[in-house]
């Protein structure tokens, strides 16, 4: 377990994620690739705190404030598709053209 | 080497035996209070198991095959964690993490998510119904247990169990922060759907999640509640009446005893009272419980204070 | 090869492989857990790198908000398994570009990158030292993420609630109608509308 | 095709929902008749949004229920009271240790079942009840809810209809019981916690009157009408079939507090037939 071989891994993880974050028509599953690229970011975070940090706490502070960041990301997501669905009965990308109903 | 292999008997054991006293208790309870004159409260749960053994298996339509068999396997996994973190005396703790207690938090998320998958998975009606209705309380739960968790930390300083169980030399916890004991006795109840708190298995859904399941599924499912429930006894017993620490007898008697009072208490109560609607257990979670957790919370802080 | 160097090599392994399942599934409930293995999986790497709170804080971040995205996905199609094919995806080839495009660059940079090795030292408590800087240095920082997530959770209750303090929720972003009581203006033909909701299913 | 239950697969659609307007997916699909939960022979098709019934179908209502040969009896002679009024509190109990096994009181069910077997004229359910109370049965699901209309009550007629407050019970006019010092029992509410209390005061009720009708060796004096435990049953006719009440009362309830409801409900007719071997 080297820093390089974390680091690759990450990086599948955020590729995946972007993949499924451009790709996906839902909602939910759109946010499902933000999530993923998080879990990539994550991951390279606390990689670089254990390996060339020398064990600064700042390096775990990010990785807290990125599970923070998920938290109001998924909140914010199914609160926007519970709105959007309550007005137009839709859970898709395509049927939104703006963001007024 | 040997050290590990002692622990993993030592929680295998505990998985046989506890699940068996489950068995037992519950059946006595049941004796006493439905008057039933069972032939054997000893025999009774071998008799089960040797039928549930040879009930041939179910199966639905189109089930998600992979995870409705993993499902009780998963819970039961879960339990076995949670009791691998049971601190047996100073000298030996099977998993003695420096975050027990965020670990055994972790499990109870982890454990809705098998119980969730278990209904879900076998694509009929009745158990996506247990599973559904099971995932709405479940939350408020988790909550609940955290923040009583979180209480019995501060005055540890610490998040390992072990040291939970220490910071109770002088004053166990259960009088030290008395809104903690009875919070996560029925968070224990929620999560291993027991008695009054039995919403995801409930009668009056044919079994909820499990009413597809037949055979040894439904044997390992119910050894897996049961499991569940003994290991909350057991870290109940260690972070409120603190575990080992006790006069004359040796340390993994006394967690024994304490984890039986507890199992005695929780399999009573469970024969006693009637099953709420999960709709007002829902408000009654959120707006007693909670704020209670957050009382028990201040509580502790106040009290950790130097 | 140890026994820490085969548990990274499987967990990469296994959280790779459930991310990519999620997108290649064909039940959304099934997507969530997925994503869930995937966060296990790095959580157990966190285990392994010392990071003895942040692995087990993802087991139960990441429990708690994969169920709660199944339970969505369950109340809006109750749909009990994966019975319909489902593959509802737009500029595949475009988004699988730009995935091999971030995983190629991100891995020239950590195999090319200059990186110092500087391991966490032996007498480090982890869990100790994070407590001490989120409740020291950076209180801040974490005071501000706590007050972020309160006002999340206030601003999600209100875009979600069918009734406002004023009324109806979405009343003000429906345009008036054309006569008193009538249809709004611009409003899409009823048909159109069956249509949309009617998509997801295809 | 879109939503229901089409090649019994259960397909996402979603429908009009009853508590707040979002438009959510429902949940279709038969229930019966072999569940010891519900009567005997019912079954209908339900449609759920999340656990709350939207609608309710009854495809097939229960069986008539056979009552005690003594309840058809008292139609053709004069029967002695104390048989009638014990047959009477068993029925009641045996419907009230049915909606505890509802409710999750395994235990206090099998208690009550045990009891009927060796329930004699006289006996106390005194116990029982501050039992009941003291568990909280009386604040168990649905206790609040299935709150019968006055149509709805007297369509169902019996016990539910008195605990409605319709005071209608056809001992009153029977000169045998005025003199045992019957009154009419009512007006307990119309929901589920007063239809268990009724049963239970009812029982209770028949019990003394048994003891009392036994010590004086009375016999009914009425053959033209009897009050079984369902409802009158006449020369005119017996009790029928109430089923239909349930579509319109389950809907916007919870699927335990429907289940409760259902359980505190008698709805089956009465059948021709006698139970056999009592």
């Amino acid at each position: 377990m080297s820093l390089i071989s974390l680091l690759i891994v990450a990086a599948a993880l955020i590729g995946i994620g972007l993949y499924g974050a451009f790709s996906q028509q839902s909602f939910v599953m759109l946010m499902m690739g933000l999530e993923l690229i998080l879990n990539g970011v994550m991951l390279a975070a606390v990689g670089f705190w254990a390996m060339t940090g020398a064990g600064a706490p700042e390096g775990q502070l990010l990785t807290i404030i990125v599970m923070a960041v998920m938290a109001i990301e998924m909140a914010m997501g199914f609160a926007l598709v519970v709105a959007v669905y309550r007005g137009k009965q839709a859970d898709m990308t395509e049927s939104l053209s703006g963001f007024k109903h | 080497m040997v050290e590990t292999l002692f622990a993993l008997l030592v929680v295998l054991g505990m998985l046989a035996v506890g699940s068996y006293a489950v068995a037992v208790i519950d059946g006595a309870a049941g004796a006493v209070l439905g008057r039933t004159a069972h032939s054997n409260v000893f025999l009774l749960p071998i008799y089960q198991c040797a039928s549930f053994w040879l009930v041939p298996a179910n199966t639905t339509e189109a089930p998600d095959a992979w995870a409705w068999r993993l499902a009780p396997v998963l819970y039961l996994t879960f339990a076995a964690m949670g009791l691998a973190l049971v601190p047996w005396s100073p000298s030996f703790i099977p998993v003695d993490l420096t975050t027990g207690i965020v670990l055994w938090g972790a499990l109870e998320p982890l454990a809705t998510v098998a119980i969730f998958l278990h209904g879900w998975s076998a694509n009929s009606h009745f158990p996506l119904l247990g599973a559904y209705r099971y995932v709405s309380l479940g939350l408020s739960y988790i909550l609940v247990s955290m923040f009583v968790l979180i209480g019995v930390s501060l005055p540890a300083e610490s998040l390992q169990i072990s040291a939970v169980v220490e910071s109770q030399r002088e004053l166990w916890n259960v009088i030290r922060q008395p809104l903690g004991l009875p919070l996560f006795l029925i968070v224990g109840l929620g999560i291993s759907f027991w008695g009054p708190l039995n919403f995801a298995d409930s009668s009056d859904l044919a079994e909820g999640t499990s009413s597809e399941s037949s055979g040894r599924a439904k044997l390992l499912w119910q050894f897996g509640r049961a499991a569940m429930l003994v290991a909350f006894s057991a870290i109940g017993a260690s972070a409120f009446l603190g575990g080992w620490l006790g006069p004359v007898l040796p340390g993994p008697a006394w967690v024994i005893l304490k984890t039986l009072f507890i199992l005695v208490l929780l399999l009573v109560l469970g024969r006693l009272l009637p099953r709420l609607s999960p709709d007002r257990f829902l408000t009654l979670a959120w707006v007693l419980l909670l704020p209670l957790a957050f009382v028990d919370l201040v509580w502790a802080g106040v009290e950790a204070l130097p | 090869m140890t026994f820490v160097d085969l548990t990274f090599f499987v967990c990469a392994a296994i959280a790779i492989y459930a991310g990519w399942r999620v997108f290649r599934t064909d039940s959304m409930v099934r997507a969530s857990f997925f994503l869930l293995i995937s966060f296990i999986a790095v959580g157990i790497i966190m285990l392994l790198l010392a990071a003895v709170y942040l692995g087990v804080a993802l087991f139960f971040m990441m429990a708690v908000e994969m169920m709660v995205m199944a339970l969505f996905m369950m109340m809006f199609m109750m749909n009990p398994a994966g019975l319909n094919p489902m593959n509802m995806v737009h500029q595949e080839k475009v988004a699988m570009g730009i995935g091999i495009a971030a995983f190629v660059a991100l891995s020239g940079v950590a195999v090319f990158g200059d990186f110092p090795s500087r391991p966490v030292p032996d007498g480090l408590d982890p869990v100790v030292s994070l407590g001490k800087e989120l409740l020291g240095n950076s209180m801040l920082v974490f005071e501000s993420a706590g007050v972020t997530l309160l006002a999340t959770m206030i601003g999600v209750v209100a875009m979600t609630s069918h009734r406002g303090r004023f009324g109806e929720a979405n009343e003000g972003s429906v345009p008036p109608g054309l006569e008193p009581g009538g249809d709004p203006a611009g409003k899409p033909q009823e048909n159109d509308q069956k249509q949309q909701g009617h998509h997801h299913h295809h | 095709m879109m939503g229901g239950k089409p090649y019994g697969r259960a397909m996402a659609m979603t429908a009009d929902d009853l508590r707040d307007g979002l438009q959510l997916d429902p949940l279709s699909f038969s229930v019966g008749p072999f569940w010891p939960v519900l009567p005997p022979g019912f079954s209908a098709h339900v449609t759920l949004h999340g656990d709350v019934i939207a609608e309710i179908q009854v495809t097939s209502i229960p069986y008539p229920v056979a009552l005690p040969a003594i309840f058809r009896q008292a139609l053709e002679k004069p029967v002695p009271i104390a048989e009638l009024e014990l047959a009477r509190a068993c029925y009641h109990l045996r419907q009230l240790s049915h909606a505890l096994w509802v409710n999750g009181l395994e235990s206090a069910s099998l208690t009550v079942l045990q009891r009927i077997h060796a329930l004699q004229p006289g006996d106390s359910l005194a116990g029982l009840r501050t039992w009941l109370r003291r568990v909280g049965f009386f604040f168990s699901a649905g206790a609040e809810k299935g709150v019968l209309g006055r149509d709805q009550a007297e369509k169902i007629g019996g016990p539910a209809a008195r605990a409605a407050g319709i005071a209608q019970d056809t001992r009153q006019d029977d000169p045998q019981y005025q003199r045992l010092g019957f009154q009419v029992i009512y007006g307990h509410g119309s929901n589920c916690r007063a239809r268990w209390q009724q049963w239970l005061d009812e029982a209770e009720q028949a019990l003394s009157l048994a003891a009392r009708a036994r010590e004086q060796a009375v016999c009914t004096s009425d053959c033209d009408r009897v009050e079984t435990p369902r409802g009158v049953m006449g020369r005119g006719g017996s009790p029928s079939d109430a089923t239909f009440v349930l579509q319109e009362l389950l809907p916007g309830l919870e699927w335990s507090e429907a289940i409760a409801t259902i359980a505190s409900l008698d709805l089956a007719a009465v059948s021709d037939y006698a139970e056999e071997g009592v």
